[in-house]
């Protein structure tokens, strides 16, 4: 969207953060040309999507497959009583185009999987991880690193959270080099249904992962890989970690050693040692 | 032989595996006791099995796999990923302060 | 609300928290018979209420006297652009119950003032400050110990969040303990229409609010008081101090020495040097 | 006379006051240089007014009032508030860190 068709009344919807020093009338139109997508419109998604489109992200895209459940209701508050049993995607796109009528929004109700994640991702600035099981998390980073793009990585089960940004400028690391291979039994790859979630820890971390995107965006991120972990029944609540650079011997984003393999011919499922998610209920 | 007194914090459910306490006080031998590295100062590889052997209450193998930390744990050294300091290898000072966390998937 | 009030459903909508250790029955019955107000409807409070109706929370105060405006729209995602021009609680109270149909809801379309806020707030267990000015700040802290009720209080500005529960416990600061008088210039406690506000940075200390909120209630709580204070642009972002115990020679919460006096008979706006907020526009 | 190093972290809007940054590492003498209390030891006190003279750059009332740090500032030592520590009195140890921190009011 070029300037010319920034509107006034845009200045009156975006006044509040285009006089910070560092966003300004080029900030503001730096968002509003960007593209994000959300994986996942969930705990994590809500939060994110709500706040990227009330900034004013110009195209956002959400992908999730899943419909609105009543279990659904206590944390992921973009969907609705009156939504149940739509696709989440198309229940998010609903309330952020109340929030927001001018985002163009991109509802995508498929499954993120090997074969469509280059092909739906790649319209995309930056990519928000807001899934909740591994083998999804190790798609979105070979495909981030294979795009180019940073992946703003959220996590949250319990009272506990996570987020980094990962393949961050020429030198962060991707997933696989903090975490090269996966936790060894599907039993500690729980999802949230398995091992409860506190609602709002959500939405302090998808609430993060807007705030690291839009930074990205209006260039405000310091580009420092860092890991925050989040404890709520913690004291203190929050630890910064300063994390490694990328890894030359890292299968997913190395320049030497054994390669990770093509996206498309990877099976993400196995090599998170379950069954988690089903990929054949999925259609493939 | 004096004991290195550090704080231990387990997080991401790892704090499950012992005694349900994120935070754990403990006093180790500042160098090696016994096989051949008798007498060497202690560093993270022995600290990990120290912990498996005196504080893991249950499921060891959800800690230690083959003798090495179980993939999917990240460990910080004061703060910082233990890759910038020698993973395994880090020589252990008295008053450090080490985190444990699993990897979380939820969302 | 009696465990026998609880229903089969609430096991399903509630089922992802009542399965942590902590929570359970016992604490999903504790939020539903608990009363919570949020002061302010605003950047703050927008996440502050949608956490705390997802959650369960079953009796919910909203006290606002604002309507719904166009710049509100970047940072305060209860409210939508088809609420523009109605009053901030009505707005907010139709999407909680869109959330969640089964907390109560008030939805009081008043400002805040000396006279009227010992017996607005009183039905209420916690009480979230998440107002925009420094006398309403007071105010309510004052009104906090005079009604012995915790004060979870956030604050938001550029690129920067605060968050403090006060009155916690027998020993816990008030915020005259920390904040004896208030900043000189009016300049220097200006609002966010003055200052500017990245709207997601509301969003994360607005969650933390409710988070401590329902702490508070399920009594996971530990009781400590400490300020928590953000910097989306800081490396650590988050930084956690702990605080001071109550000042025996308080004006608020003291045993010794100067009482503040009767809230009713305090002229908080002189107190803090200026003519925000402008009381007679409110109708006093 | 040895030089502390002194990490200093100002938020809340202060670092406006300080050349837009948020993070100043000084050096400051280890006792004081004049006045009757010439030879003392350094304390908060004495950093208030000798940040105010050397790296204050714009509108001094907003940080120091009546020879006092303005109201509705808060201030850290080693991330605990300074009132447990002594307040102006605190003396300062190489290696600390104090932050300023003007209290909010927005929304
Ligand atoms: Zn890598
Ligand atoms: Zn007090």
């Amino acid at each position: 969207m070029a300037a010319d068709t920034f509107r006034l009344d845009d200045y009156k919807r975006y006044g509040r953060q285009m006089i910070l020093d560092g966003i300004g009338l080029p900030g503001q139109l730096k968002l509003q040309q960007a593209a994000v997508v959300v994986v996942g419109a969930g705990g994590l998604g809500c939060p994110a999507l709500q706040y990227l489109a009330a900034a004013g992200v110009g195209r956002i895209g959400i992908i999730d497959h899943d419909v609105v459940e009543l279990s659904n209701l206590q944390r992921q508050t973009l969907h609705t009583e009156s939504r149940l049993g739509q696709p989440k995607a198309e229940s998010a796109a609903c309330a952020l185009t109340q929030i927001n009528s001018r985002v163009r929004v991109d509802a995508l109700a498929n499954a993120l999987t090997p074969a469509n994640a280059r092909a739906l991702l790649e319209p995309y600035d930056v990519i928000l991880d807001c899934t909740d099981n591994a083998a999804t998390r190790y798609l979105l980073s070979d495909a981030a690193v294979l795009l180019g793009k940073p992946l703003v990585s959220g996590a949250a089960q319990r009272f506990d959270g996570q987020l980094c940004t990962y393949n961050l400028g020429p030198e962060g690391p991707c997933y696989r080099c903090l975490f090269p291979r996966p936790a060894a039994s599907p039993a500690a790859a729980a999802s949230c249904e398995e091992t409860g979630i506190l609602g709002v820890v959500t939405g302090v971390i998808g609430s993060l992962q807007a705030l690291e995107a839009i930074k990205l965006v209006v260039g405000l991120h310091d580009e420092q890989p860092s890991l925050l972990v989040y404890g709520a029944l913690s004291a203190p609540p929050f630890r910064s970690v300063k994390l490694r650079k990328r890894r030359v011997s890292c299968p997913g984003c190395g320049t030497e050693g054994q390669k990770a393999g093509e996206i498309e011919e990877t099976d993400y499922v196995r090599f998170c040692g379950g069954a988690r998610p089903d990929w054949e209920a999925l259609g493939l | 032989m004096v004991d290195l007194k550090l704080k231990i914090e387990f997080g991401g459910g790892l704090e499950l595996l012992f005694s349900n306490r994120r935070t754990h006080f403990v006093d180790i031998p500042s160098t090696k006791q016994q096989g051949d590295r008798e007498g060497e100062p202690v560093d993270m590889d022995f600290l990990i099995h120290w912990l498996r052997s005196n504080s893991l209450k249950e499921r060891p193998e959800l800690f230690v796999e083959n003798e090495t930390l179980r993939p999917g744990i990240l460990v910080l050294v004061n703060d910082i990923d233990w890759e910038l300091e020698g993973e395994g290898d880090y020589r252990l000072k008295d008053g450090d302060e080490i985190v444990f966390i699993s990897t979380l998937h939820g969302g």
